[in-house]
């Protein structure tokens, strides 16, 4: 089983980038579990989201406590203290943030993956919104699931110009990712 | 479970049926007076028949008079009537008309 | 007969409540929004605006009136829906009982949420336990599929002419509500074709105009207590029904869930563990790693909290050494779980073993992996002879 | 006696169906609750479905355990679930295609408080039916505790007359133009002693509730709760009406329109005076309700007069 925690802000779409990473799972036949935790939904308050993906049926139904993964939306949260708490060893990050990363922030980092995700969400969506960007990141970086399947997830919740829009994101995400591995 | 007693309702719920059981109170029993017409001073207009609460003035085609099943004695009629042809007259004075009422 | 395959969706537990009502065709839907339910009539507002659901949506101004609405609407001869959580469920708790007492076939969606305050935006099953004695079917699921099926089973029995009893879908808030799984979506068709049996029964009573019919008299006396007579034994045979019933969606649909409780590798066990809800799941990969070990634990897992499930769990849990029971809510003036409370009165039918209280999970609290493993040493430890504590608060006792 | 010698009232022209009561139910004698009720069932017909709740007409409408005491359907509820209850019907109603009349029937207490909320709601979502408030200003079922409808100065139990107080402070909610302002396609107000003005409304309400929703407030002395004698509550409607302390008018989407104009305005003590509950009231006091009644009915007769400026 694979663990993935989201780090973002309400608005960001770090629920959004949850649900569409696991529809893009299901694609490829994994079985997928995939929930926030917030209790008043505010733009700008700091949001978790957790997704687990397996080969068969998740049956726990709890928080996530040693993500392999941790996917961090807003580059502001990398300041928060308990970003890294739990993360596994041999554990990735998926980071967006206009600068590269100088040093390995955790130990149990093996494989980080940054990218400017909120400027390529700007030029192409035309707003701060960089969780599809950060989800071809992810594919690129972690290897776990292919770049059409994300794709094809982001038709769950896009159509016509602004499918169109995301798609490129995502696709620049995928090729613009500075991956770095200690 | 062992059902000991007839249901009184064919019901699964609370259900009444106007079919089955329209209730009907014995209203005239409450009266402490009772409306008299005069019939010689009644002109017909049916403003009796119209405000009684019980809608209980029978329309006897040339006069009102009330039927006293039902009527309560609330005395309505008589203050409504135009011609004053409406007395409310104590009960007593009809005891000894005894079960006729 | 098995049906088609349905189509895989990834949708969250509201919206596979909205998937499984919309599917059922109500005529009637109302619902106020309250987190972390709204979800559920905003998917039903979408399926309407859509054209895919085809019923009277009434955007109501409380959640009181959602249950009159509803069940009104069911008492004119209609399928209705509503969903709530929280504080929504106490706020239609007059209407609830009503609807009950009057046995109108509603079908509610509650996302099981705490209700100290207002603030407490936390998943608990104190809603659900604060209407135990309603009169409705509470059910209690695990999953977002469970969710969707057990919506469409829930009208399956509530229409059922034998029965007429409002029925509630409890699921954990947050947990489940916003839980995005993939979930299989029956065909519409197949779904008419399992609730096709509703349309062979004798008809309901119902309200129709010109008909000299009154729905709820007051009731007094002797004619009151048959009323709560025939309620009651609604209650008793709707939990064979829920079995028939689960049953039957099963040879439909290829899932079911085993009725009033689902059993868990109890046939060997010696000590059971009871829960409900999402954390029945991690339970049940918890006893997969006890048994691992070589510790003889089973699972059941509750799925009706009213009509409690008596004679089944007697069934399942006689000759066991213990049983633990996780709560996650709590029975106040016995101090202990609800569920668990309910458990002991079953123990001259039982047995008389140990049985240990958990309150586990309030307010969003993990029932965590290590929460359930303590479970399970501290029962097996008391079906060792040792003595034991009757009641643990597990995030707060050691 | 040989010749006729009077026409009947047209009214009685416009009842289309029998009573549907049967001959003795259980209103106070002299309460004009029961000729409203019965007027009612004659002029709109035993298709009409009842929907009400604990009250003064509960023992009569809502019928005793399996019997019931009139021939129309009806759905008896609790007070806070009145016109949501009507709402759930006139849906599935209308989601099957049946042309059905529903009739909302509660007292101002439901109407106005605890049952505000829902009625309210059926207004903003214009429900196709129809909601009559009696409006006997007070809780009289209870035993005569003060509403929200309840006049200032009146003697109640919850409002008692003593040392230290004298009947209720506060004014009366106008219920009925509040629900005016909803817009709704028809709001009107109606007392017995004005019986062909209450029936032209109920008829209209019954067209009108095709458009949406219908609102019908019925002023209802209460012998009893309010110390008249039993035989005065139609002269008691009368002088509400004279004095204009309760002025008939009706308002389409908003548009006022007076249905009954009185040229004289008689005093409110012409009104008081019949009345106990307002017996200890002071001069002073009695001037204040007169104020009450001026201004509440200028305002009234200036929404009467109010056009909607045309758009430029």
């Amino acid at each position: 089983m694979k663990e993935i925690r989201f780090h973002g802000r309400g608005g960001q779409g770090a629920v959004l980038a949850a649900r569409m990473l696991a529809i893009a799972f299901v694609a490829e036949g994994k079985c997928v579990a995939s929930f926030p935790m917030y209790g008043f939904e505010r733009r700008g308050a700091p949001v978790v989201a957790f997704t687990r993906l397996d080969d068969k049926p998740i049956q726990e139904k709890t928080q996530i406590y040693n993500p392999d993964c941790l996917v961090v939306i807003d580059p502001g949260l990398m300041n928060l203290p308990t970003l890294f708490s739990g993360l596994k060893p041999e554990g990735i990050l998926l980071l967006n943030s206009p600068r590269p990363l100088k040093n390995q922030p955790s130990d149990n980092l093996k494989l980080a993956g940054v990218v400017n995700a909120t400027q390529i969400a700007v030029e192409e969506v035309g707003r701060d919104v960089p969780n599809t960007c950060l989800l071809g990141a992810l594919a690129a970086t972690t290897g776990w699931v292919g770049l059409k399947s994300i794709l094809s997830s982001l038709e769950e919740y896009f159509s016509g110009d602004l499918l169109q829009r995301n798609i490129r994101s995502t696709e620049r995400g995928f090729r613009e990712v500075k991956v770095l591995r200690w | 479970m062992v059902i000991r007693r007839k249901f009184s309702s064919k019901y699964e719920a609370g259900w009444s049926d106007a079919d089955e059981l329209l209730l009907c109170l014995d209203t005239g029993s409450w009266r402490t007076k009772r409306p008299v017409v005069d019939k010689e001073e009644c002109n017909y207009c049916g403003l009796c028949a119209l405000y009684c609460p019980p809608q209980c003035m029978l329309n006897l085609e040339d006069y009102f008079a009330p039927n006293l099943d039902f009527c309560k004695g609330c005395g309505i009629c008589a203050k409504e009537c135009p011609r004053g042809a409406i007395a409310m007259v104590p009960e007593g004075e009809f005891a000894d008309e005894g079960a006729k009422r | 007969m098995k049906v088609r395959k349905g189509e895989i969706k990834v949708i969250t537990g509201n919206a596979a409540a909205a998937y499984g009502a919309m599917l059922c065709r109500p005529d009637v839907v109302a619902s106020y929004p309250v987190t972390p339910q709204t979800e559920v009539g905003e998917q039903l507002s979408r399926f309407h605006a859509d054209g895919i659901l085809d019923a009277e949506m009434v955007e109501v101004e409380g959640e009181s009136s959602s249950m009159n609405i509803t069940a009104a609407a069911t008492l004119a001869g209609g399928r209705a829906f509503t969903a709530t959580s929280s504080w929504g469920l106490m706020f239609m708790y007059d209407a609830m009982l009503q609807a009950a007492g009057f046995r109108a076939p509603v079908v509610m969606a509650n996302a099981n949420r705490e209700t100290p305050g207002i603030l407490a935006v936390s998943c608990g099953q104190q809603d659900m336990v604060s209407t135990r004695d309603s009169g409705w079917v509470l059910i209690v699921v695990e999953n977002c599929q469970e969710i969707l099926d057990s919506v469409i089973m829930a009208f399956r029995l509530a229409e059922d002419i034998e029965i007429q009893l409002p029925v509630m879908v409890n699921y954990d808030g947050f947990y489940l509500s916003y839980l995005a799984e993939a979930v299989e979506i029956p065909a519409r068709e197949d779904v008419d074709q399992f609730l096709a049996p509703l349309k062979l029964q004798p008809e309901r009573t119902k309200l129709v105009p010109g008909k000299p019919l009154g729905c709820g008299t007051h009731g007094i006396l002797v004619e009151f207590m048959e009323l709560r007579y025939k309620h009651c034994a609604a209650l008793e045979r709707a939990k064979q029904k829920l079995d028939e019933i689960d049953k039957e969606f099963g040879e439909f649909f290829g899932r079911s869930y085993g009725g009033q409780i689902e059993e868990y590798r109890t046939e060997d066990a010696e000590i059971v563990v009871l829960a409900s809800g999402s954390a029945a799941g991690t339970a049940r990969m918890v006893i997969d790693t006890k048994r691992a070990e070589g510790l003889k634990v089973g699972l059941i897992k509750l799925r009706v909290f009213r009509p409690f499930p008596r004679e089944r769990l007697t069934q399942a849990l006689k000759g066991k050494k213990a049983v633990g029971v996780i709560d996650r809510s709590v029975c106040f003036g016995w101090n202990c779980g609800p569920i668990y409370m309910e458990l002991r009165a079953l123990s001259p039918d039982i047995g008389f073993v140990p049985m240990m209280s958990f309150i586990d999970g309030l307010a969003n609290m993990d029932i965590s992996i290590p929460h359930i493993e303590r479970v399970i040493d501290e029962v097996y430890a008391a079906s060792q002879g040792k003595s034991y504590q009757e009641v643990t608060w597990i995030p707060l006792e050691e | 006696m040989t010749q006729k010698k009077k026409k009947l009232p047209r009214v009685f022209e416009y009842f289309r169906d029998e009573d549907q009561f049967a001959g003795g139910v259980a209103f106070c004698a002299g309460c004009p609750l029961e000729l409203t009720l019965r007027i009612l069932s004659k002029v709109l017909g035993r298709e009409t479905i009842i929907v009400g709740t604990p009250s003064c007409s509960a023992p009569v409408l809502y019928g005793q355990n399996i019997g019931t005491w009139h021939r129309l359907p009806y759905y008896s509820c609790l007070m806070t679930g009145v016109a949501s209850s009507a709402t759930g019907l006139v849906r599935y109603y209308r989601k099957i295609g049946k042309d059905v009349t529903v009739v909302c029937f509660t007292g101002d207490g439901c109407a106005a408080d605890v049952g505000f909320q829902p009625l309210s709601g059926a207004a903003e979502r214009n429900e196709n039916f129809i909601y009559i408030c009696y409006d006997n200003e007070g809780y009289m079922n209870t035993g005569v505790q003060r509403s929200s409808t309840t006049p200032f100065g009146a003697s109640t139990t919850t409002t008692p007359v003593g040392v230290a107080r004298r009947g209720k402070e506060m004014s009366a909610k106008n219920l009925p133009l509040i629900m005016a302002m909803h817009r709704v396609p028809y709001v009107a107000t109606a007392t017995m002693s004005h019986l062909e003005d209450f029936i032209k409304k109920l008829l209209k309400a019954k067209e009108k509730k095709y458009e949406g929703f219908v609102y019908i407030h019925v002023f209802s002395p209460c012998p009893v709760g309010w110390g008249i004698e039993s035989d005065s509550a139609i002269q008691v409607c009368r002088m509400a009406v004279r004095t204009n302390y309760f002025p008939l008018w009706e308002a389409e989407r908003g548009r006022f329109h007076l249905t009954h104009t009185v040229a004289t305005p008689r005093p409110v003590t012409e009104y008081t005076k019949l009345i106990r509950k307002f017996r200890h009231l002071s001069e002073e006091e009695l001037a204040r309700l007169q104020e009450e009644v001026n201004s509440n009915f200028a305002f009234l007769h200036h929404l009467a007069e109010f056009e909607t400026p045309k758009a430029c």
